[in-house]
């Protein structure tokens, strides 16, 4: 499988970019039973910039947040390249990439709730990695979690609560300021604001954004919401089924859609006063594929209402769809104009059953 | 997600329920094979129960009988015994296949009487969740307090002694246990979706204990039961050791209880000690291993606990 | 819409919800005075965030939760606790609940699942026929191929449609749904959506959509009600609602979606807590009108800290509970 | 046998997860007071506990008198042992037991008493029973405390490896020799490794004491490697059929918490896997353990019944197995209530700890 280079679309800076992923594939379990959940991804983030990795239930996008520290269990296979920094993840000693993991890039879990230890401080909590990596003694690195703590809008005072005295907001808060502990320069944002209610979402998705230009820092965020992810990053990557199947400036695949899938998702999410989504949900007939038993040719034409017949057949391949865009479809030709309608009104297709 | 579950389209709800009731039995089945232990403890006990039964064809009936024995005192194991007499010249290996049958059914009623009271009490309780609720888990919790082993000795002394008595006082005090298994499960299956969602269907109280809640504890009681077998026959031995027993049956306790007021363990009579208890040790572990097994196939997320 | 409003099919009364505080905390005060209507053939969409009442006063409408004060009810008749007028009603409004997964019991297979309400209700005629005609209703065709399915052999959608179905057998007149789509992904949720709104088009079925979701509400609703902290605080048609609110709090709402014009305002502190209830108007103490000084030029301010709001009625006119509202516009706002 | 041991505050603590989106608010932040009210909260509820406790304890004192009068026979001639006695001896035997009385008046006094530690007179031993308990408590101490201690470690111990290397070789092996020794009876186990260690098969000369606490002959230094030599056997049968409970559940509730989010956080933080392990995983998984290890210790204490009637140790257990078979009221009474406010003050004591030890509850 060779993935389209990435080289060639966009280079404004010298350096290598924060993060450069090269045809990236994981692959739970082994054999007659190995599961691919991530196909052969390829990803860059430059610092300062925001990525959005937008995807539904199945389609590798948490996978893919842990295999950038190698945090997967034991039974996942890894390979392609994780540049960070230009050093690869993927063939880092065990001690090196324990000094990696967020020194150089830290996460931000979803449902922070179960992601912090119940039984421990969260003072003592952000303070850990600080230790850990020798960044401070523990009486510093105490009064470094306090700063951190009211850096994120919470009074230093909280850092001898216990995760559960706080409400989600403050737990997804405490969660930011851990993952800020150790100054990396990248922060993988997995789900950041799921279950949370849309105010504090906004309180949150705001302090990231402040945050993240503050200290220049680069940041992945994955969600399912491709609304939000418009919102806040400047690119946005669609996956589906363990690819990225869009690729481009974070509006314009949010506005314009070249992929139909991408398309579908994004007219999932209403604009309210849009008079054409009044009275007329959008979706797709049928389900998100199930990983191990995924579709031949392109994975999305069984969903797909402009398939082709050489859908069901031949795999698509990104190609570039627009300046500094990329779609794997096979209606997408380069230069064209954007998003063949497939959206645009009431239709037919969608009501299946 | 792509099941092979497409049955022919003309089946009667009743039918419908026959075919499902199969494959989930065919698919325990297919599961629980993949567990060697479960396997082995399965295999053990069906050679035991056939032991149990052909008991009689095996050594006869008349092996237990004191005047006729055979063979002199506390022989050592011979050819004609394999594994030696007791002080009264019978044969230790007639005996032991004898008490085969008393420990089998003791522990079996014990614990079906235990897991009875234990599931009634905690489905109950679980879901009646006022005043009722809250007496009888009182009563319970007094009743886990009580050493059981303690209280269980209490009750063999106070009632006559008969296997009847032994089962009953097994059964009344390793109950709460279950009682309270059962109630926390009741629990937690009550604050799922579907039970409100029944609710809202207007399903009664009889409804969601029937058809919800007890479904649901049942895997949880399956287990509990072969756990609590073992848990039966190891306290049944204990009690015929203590002379508790019923002095008229052999059980594998009471040979135990003999063999020590015969001197077996000054004299240094390994034979007549060693295979009583190994007994007891190799059916109490084939139950645990099978009730272990259960669980672990009924309810993976519980995984092997305890 | 609302031209002639018919009556009411499923009425509240000034409900009132309240659980008492644990541990000596004080009581919650979940709904605290609600009148609301849902007409025949109508969609009411209540929303807001969580903790303000909106899933408890749904489950008391359906007579899971008594209330502690006020009245349900349906058809014109208050609805009887007593067991079997309660067992009766029940045939007639259904539950859809958030998380299809845990909604279907993990040991039923979709026959008995979607059968259950039948044998409840003692149904005589044919129920293998009723299940098929309310699987295929609900989407899953052929209805034989998922007769023997459990749950965990199905997705989400999937899932949510055997609920759907187990709901429609008993022919109800009305649904209540929690939260539908909100465990579904997005490209799923159209479907769930579209299936209710056919639902309504094809059987006349009344339903009130419980969700924290604007969008949802746009997409099917054809009323909406937004509750803050046990209370409505504006109810009318969503076109207008949406598109022009004018509470504080249904414009703050709108303003944090990732799609909205304008600057967002993001309400500073915590959700509210139902058993400290602020006196005046309730949502002062985030109020960014109040805040900004707006209302005090409006010459309002000391009514909302001091004054509490009347509630607001439950037809379908466009009304709000906001003294600034009412001081600033001439729309015949309530109170 | 009461594996199942996880307090209702346990539970309480799991169904309380906010999972609901609606309702009744979870306590918020706001909501939690300053420290001082979560102080009364936690006493309130540690009262309530003890509460709890004092009602259980009278129970049991209830049964225990109650029980053993259905005992078929006259604790009299019992005592007399067939022996030709007068009428009047019997009935001043009667007075002096206090037996000429009605019934309910006998449960009053013996309540009464009890309260002040009088559990009346042995039949057996015409002493007090209090002093034969005090003569017997510290053998049984030493020999439960010693057994608990060691069989405590080994199972955290051994748990914890098994959970973290789930499913390896040494898993599978602790997991099966456990289970094994949990399934053998004590008493066989005891009466087994005193025919071979003690006794002495063939030319293996014995290596320990058959029976008792001590020799008789020694003092000073020598005294202590007596005792603890005769304290070799009845422990390690303690230990050996004990430690499987604490295994099993110190690993299964660390299999609980090894698929855990903020394992992964810990991990993602660059921790090593031995320092996730101890400062992550084993903290939350020791909670429930911590429970058990309370009721275990209660347990033992009656547990050992067999052990020291096996080895002859004159403890309770071996004082009670006398007791029962004379039977001896007035001292069966007083260790049956003596073993169950065992249990009880251990489990009271589980409760009331618990909180302290769970940020997540009771404070």
């Amino acid at each position: 499988m060779t993935a389209v280079k990435t080289e060639s679309v966009e280079r404004p800076e010298a350096g290598p970019p924060l993060l450069d992923v090269r045809n990236l594939h994981v692959t739970y379990g082994s054999g007659a039973s190995a599961v691919p959940a991530v196909r052969g991804v390829d990803l860059r983030v430059e610092a300062g910039r925001k990525l959005g990795i937008a995807g539904e239930s199945g389609c590798g996008k948490s996978t893919l947040a842990l295999a950038l520290l190698r945090l997967l269990p034991a039974s996942a296979t890894l390979s392609g390249q994780i540049l960070l920094d230009g050093e690869d993840v993927l063939t880092m000693k065990w001690g090196r990439l324990r000094a990696v993991r967020w020194a150089g890039a830290s996460i931000v879990f979803q449902g922070a709730m179960h992601s912090l230890n119940a039984v421990h401080r969260i003072g003592d909590q952000i303070a850990e990695p600080i230790l850990l990596h020798g960044r401070a003694g523990p009486a510093a690195a105490r009064t470094r979690a306090g700063e951190l703590l009211e850096q994120v809008g919470l009074p230093a005072a909280r850092a001898d609560s216990y995760p559960h005295e706080l409400s989600g907001g403050q737990r997804q808060r405490v969660m930011i300021a851990m993952a800020l502990a150790c100054d990396p320069r990248l922060i993988i944002a997995d789900e950041p604001t799921t279950a949370l209610d849309v105010m504090i979402q906004a309180q949150i998705l705001r302090l990231i954004e402040k945050l993240v230009a503050d200290q220049d820092l680069g940041l992945i965020m994955i969600s399912h919401d491709l609304a939000v992810l418009s919102d806040t990053c400047d690119r946005l990557a669609v996956m589906y089924a363990g690819r990225v199947v869009e690729e481009g400036p974070a509006e314009q695949v949010y506005e314009s859609a070249r992929h139909p899938y991408s398309s579908a998702l994004s007219a999932a999410f209403p604009r309210i006063g849009d008079l054409s989504s009044r009275h007329a949900p959008r979706g797709l007939p049928g389900d998100p594929p199930d990983p191990s038993a995924l579709p031949s040719g392109c994975t999305f034409h069984p969903r797909c209402p402009a398939a082709l017949d050489i859908c069901a057949t031949e795999d698509q391949e990104l190609r570039v769809a627009g300046p500094s865009r990329r779609a794997a479809c096979v209606l997408v030709e380069p230069g064209t104009a954007a998003a063949p309608g497939l959206f645009g009104g009431a239709d037919e297709a969608r009501s299946t059953s | 997600m792509t099941a092979t579950t497409d049955s022919a389209p003309a089946l009667s709800p009743r039918a419908l329920t026959w075919t499902r009731r199969r494959q989930a039995a065919a698919r325990f089945w297919q599961q629980y094979r993949a567990h060697r232990a479960g396997l082995a403890g399965l295999t053990v006990l069906a050679l035991i129960a056939l032991v149990a039964l052909a008991a009689p064809v095996l050594v006869g009936k008349d092996s237990q009988s004191v005047t006729e024995a055979p063979g002199g005192p506390l022989e050592a194991p011979s050819a004609t015994f394999p594994l030696g007499t007791d002080q009264f010249g019978r044969s230790l290996l007639a005996l032991l296949v004898w008490g085969t049958r008393v420990s089998l059914t003791v522990g079996l009623l014990a614990a079906f009487l235990s897991v009875a009271i234990g599931t009634l009490v905690g489905i109950t309780a679980g879901h009646f969740k006022g005043w009722y609720g809250n007496v009888v888990m009182r009563i319970t919790d007094w009743f886990l307090v009580m050493p059981t082993l303690v209280l269980a000795i209490a009750l063999a002394t106070v009632l006559s002694r008969s296997l009847w008595t032994t089962v009953l006082a097994i059964g009344v005090t390793t109950w709460p246990t279950t009682a309270r298994l059962v109630r926390a499960q009741t629990l937690s299956v009550e604050s799922r979706p579907y039970i409100e969602r029944s609710r809202a269907l207007g399903g009664g109280h009889r409804h969601i204990m029937s058809r919800h809640v007890l479904p649901n504890v049942m895997p949880l009681v399956l287990a509990q039961t072969t756990l609590v077998i073992s848990t039966a026959i190891l306290t049944e031995a204990t009690l015929a050791f203590l002379g508790l027993g019923d002095p008229t049956v052999v059980s594998w306790g009471g040979l135990l209880q003999d063999a020590r007021e015969a001197g077996a363990v000054s004299s240094g009579n390994w034979w007549y000690l060693a295979p009583p208890g190994l007994a007891i040790a190799v059916v109490a572990l084939a139950f645990t291993l099978c009730g272990r097994t259960i669980e672990s196939v009924l309810n993976p997320k519980l995984g092997v606990s305890r | 819409m609302t031209t002639t409003p018919p009556a009411p099919l499923l009425s509240a009364q000034s409900l009132e919800v309240a659980f008492p505080g644990r541990r000596g905390a004080a009581t919650a005060r979940a709904v605290d005075g609600v009148d609301l209507d849902i007409r025949p053939g109508e969609i009411v969409a209540l929303v807001g965030e969580s903790g303000c009442g909106k899933t408890t006063l749904a489950r008391s409408l359906l007579g899971l939760v008594p209330p502690t004060a006020g009245r349900v009810t349906f058809g014109g008749e208050p609805l009887d606790y007593a067991g079997r007028a309660l067992k009766a009603y029940r045939k007639r409004v259904q539950l859809v609940l958030q998380d299809p997964s845990g909604s279907l019991n993990p040991r039923h297979t979709v026959y008995d699942a979607v059968a259950e309400g039948l044998r409840i209700h003692g149904y005589a005629g044919d129920e293998r026929a009723a299940v098929a005609e309310a699987l295929s209703r609900a989407g899953l065709r052929p209805p034989e191929r998922f007769f023997l399915r459990h749950p965990h052999e199905l997705s989400g959608g999937q899932r949510q449609r055997v609920v759907i179905a187990g709901a429609l057998v008993l022919e109800p007149e009305l649904i209540v749904a929690d939260e539908p789509v909100a465990s579904l992904d997005a490209s799923v949720r159209g479907e769930i959506l579209a299936l209710l709104l056919r639902l309504r088009d094809e059987l006349g079925l009344s339903a009130l959509v419980v969700t924290h979701d604007l969008g949802l509400a746009w997409n099917i609703a054809d009323r909406v009600a937004v509750m803050y902290l046990g209370r409505i605080v504006e109810t009318g048609d969503v076109e207008q609602i949406l598109t022009a609110p004018r509470h504080p709090y249904t414009q703050a709402l709108l303003s944090v979606l990732p799609e909205a014009d304008g600057d967002p305002v993001i309400l500073t502190g915590e959700p509210p807590d139902p058993s400290k209830v602020p006196s005046g108007c309730r949502f002062h103490a985030r109020c960014q009108v109040l805040a900004s000084g707006e209302a005090e030029r409006a010459g309002v301010a000391d009514a909302c800290r001091g004054q509490d709001l009347p509630v607001l009625d439950g037809g379908g006119a466009a009304q709000v509970a906001c003294h600034w509202a009412a001081a600033t516009t001439q729309a015949p706002a309530a109170g | 046998m009461s594996t199942e041991s996880t307090p209702a505050l346990l539970k309480g603590a799991a169904g309380a997860d906010p999972v609901e989106t609606d309702g009744p608010a979870p306590a918020g932040p706001s909501a939690r007071g300053p420290r001082t009210r979560s102080t009364t909260a936690y006493l309130r509820y540690a009262a309530g506990k003890l509460a709890g406790a004092a009602v259980s304890l009278f129970a049991v004192l209830v049964t225990s008198f109650f029980l053993f009068r259905l005992i078929p026979g006259d604790p009299v001639k019992q005592m007399t042992g067939g022996r030709q006695v007068s009428t009047e001896q019997i009935a001043a035997m009667r007075k002096e037991f206090g037996l000429d009385l009605p019934l309910w008046q006998q449960f009053t006094e013996y309540c009464g008493k009890a309260l002040t530690g009088d559990f009346g007179t042995s039949y057996q031993f015409r002493a007090p029973v209090m002093d034969k308990i005090t003569e017997a408590l510290p053998a049984t101490l030493l020999l439960t405390g010693t057994a608990f201690v060691i069989y405590t470690v080994i199972g955290i111990w051994l748990g914890a490896r098994s959970a973290w290397r789930n499913g390896s070789a040494g898993d599978r092996f602790h997991t099966a020799f456990a289970l094994t020794l949990y399934s053998v009876p004590s008493f066989w186990l005891g009466l087994l490794l005193i025919i071979t260690l003690s006794v002495g098969i063939g030319p293996v000369p014995g290596l320990f004491p058959t029976g008792g606490m001590e020799s008789g002959s020694e003092s000073g230094f020598a005294y202590v490697v007596d005792v603890a030599h005769h304290l070799v056997l009845p422990v390690v049968t303690l230990v050996a059929v004990e430690y499987a409970r604490t295994l099993l559940v110190m690993r299964s509730s660390l299999l609980d918490e090894m698929g855990s989010d903020y394992l992964t956080t810990a991990r993602a933080k660059g921790l090593r896997d031995d320092l996730v392990r101890r400062r992550h995983a084993v903290p939350n998984a020791m909670l429930p353990t911590v429970t058990l290890l309370f009721v275990n210790l209660g347990n033992t204490v009656a547990g050992a019944i067999l052990v020291e009637t096996v080895f002859s140790w004159p403890g309770l257990g071996g004082l009670f197995y006398q007791a029962l078979s004379v039977p001896d009221l007035p001292l069966v009474q007083a260790l049956f209530f003596i073993f169950a406010a065992a249990v009880i003050l251990m489990n009271t004591l589980a409760d009331v700890i618990y909180p302290l030890l769970d940020p997540r509850v009771g404070r």
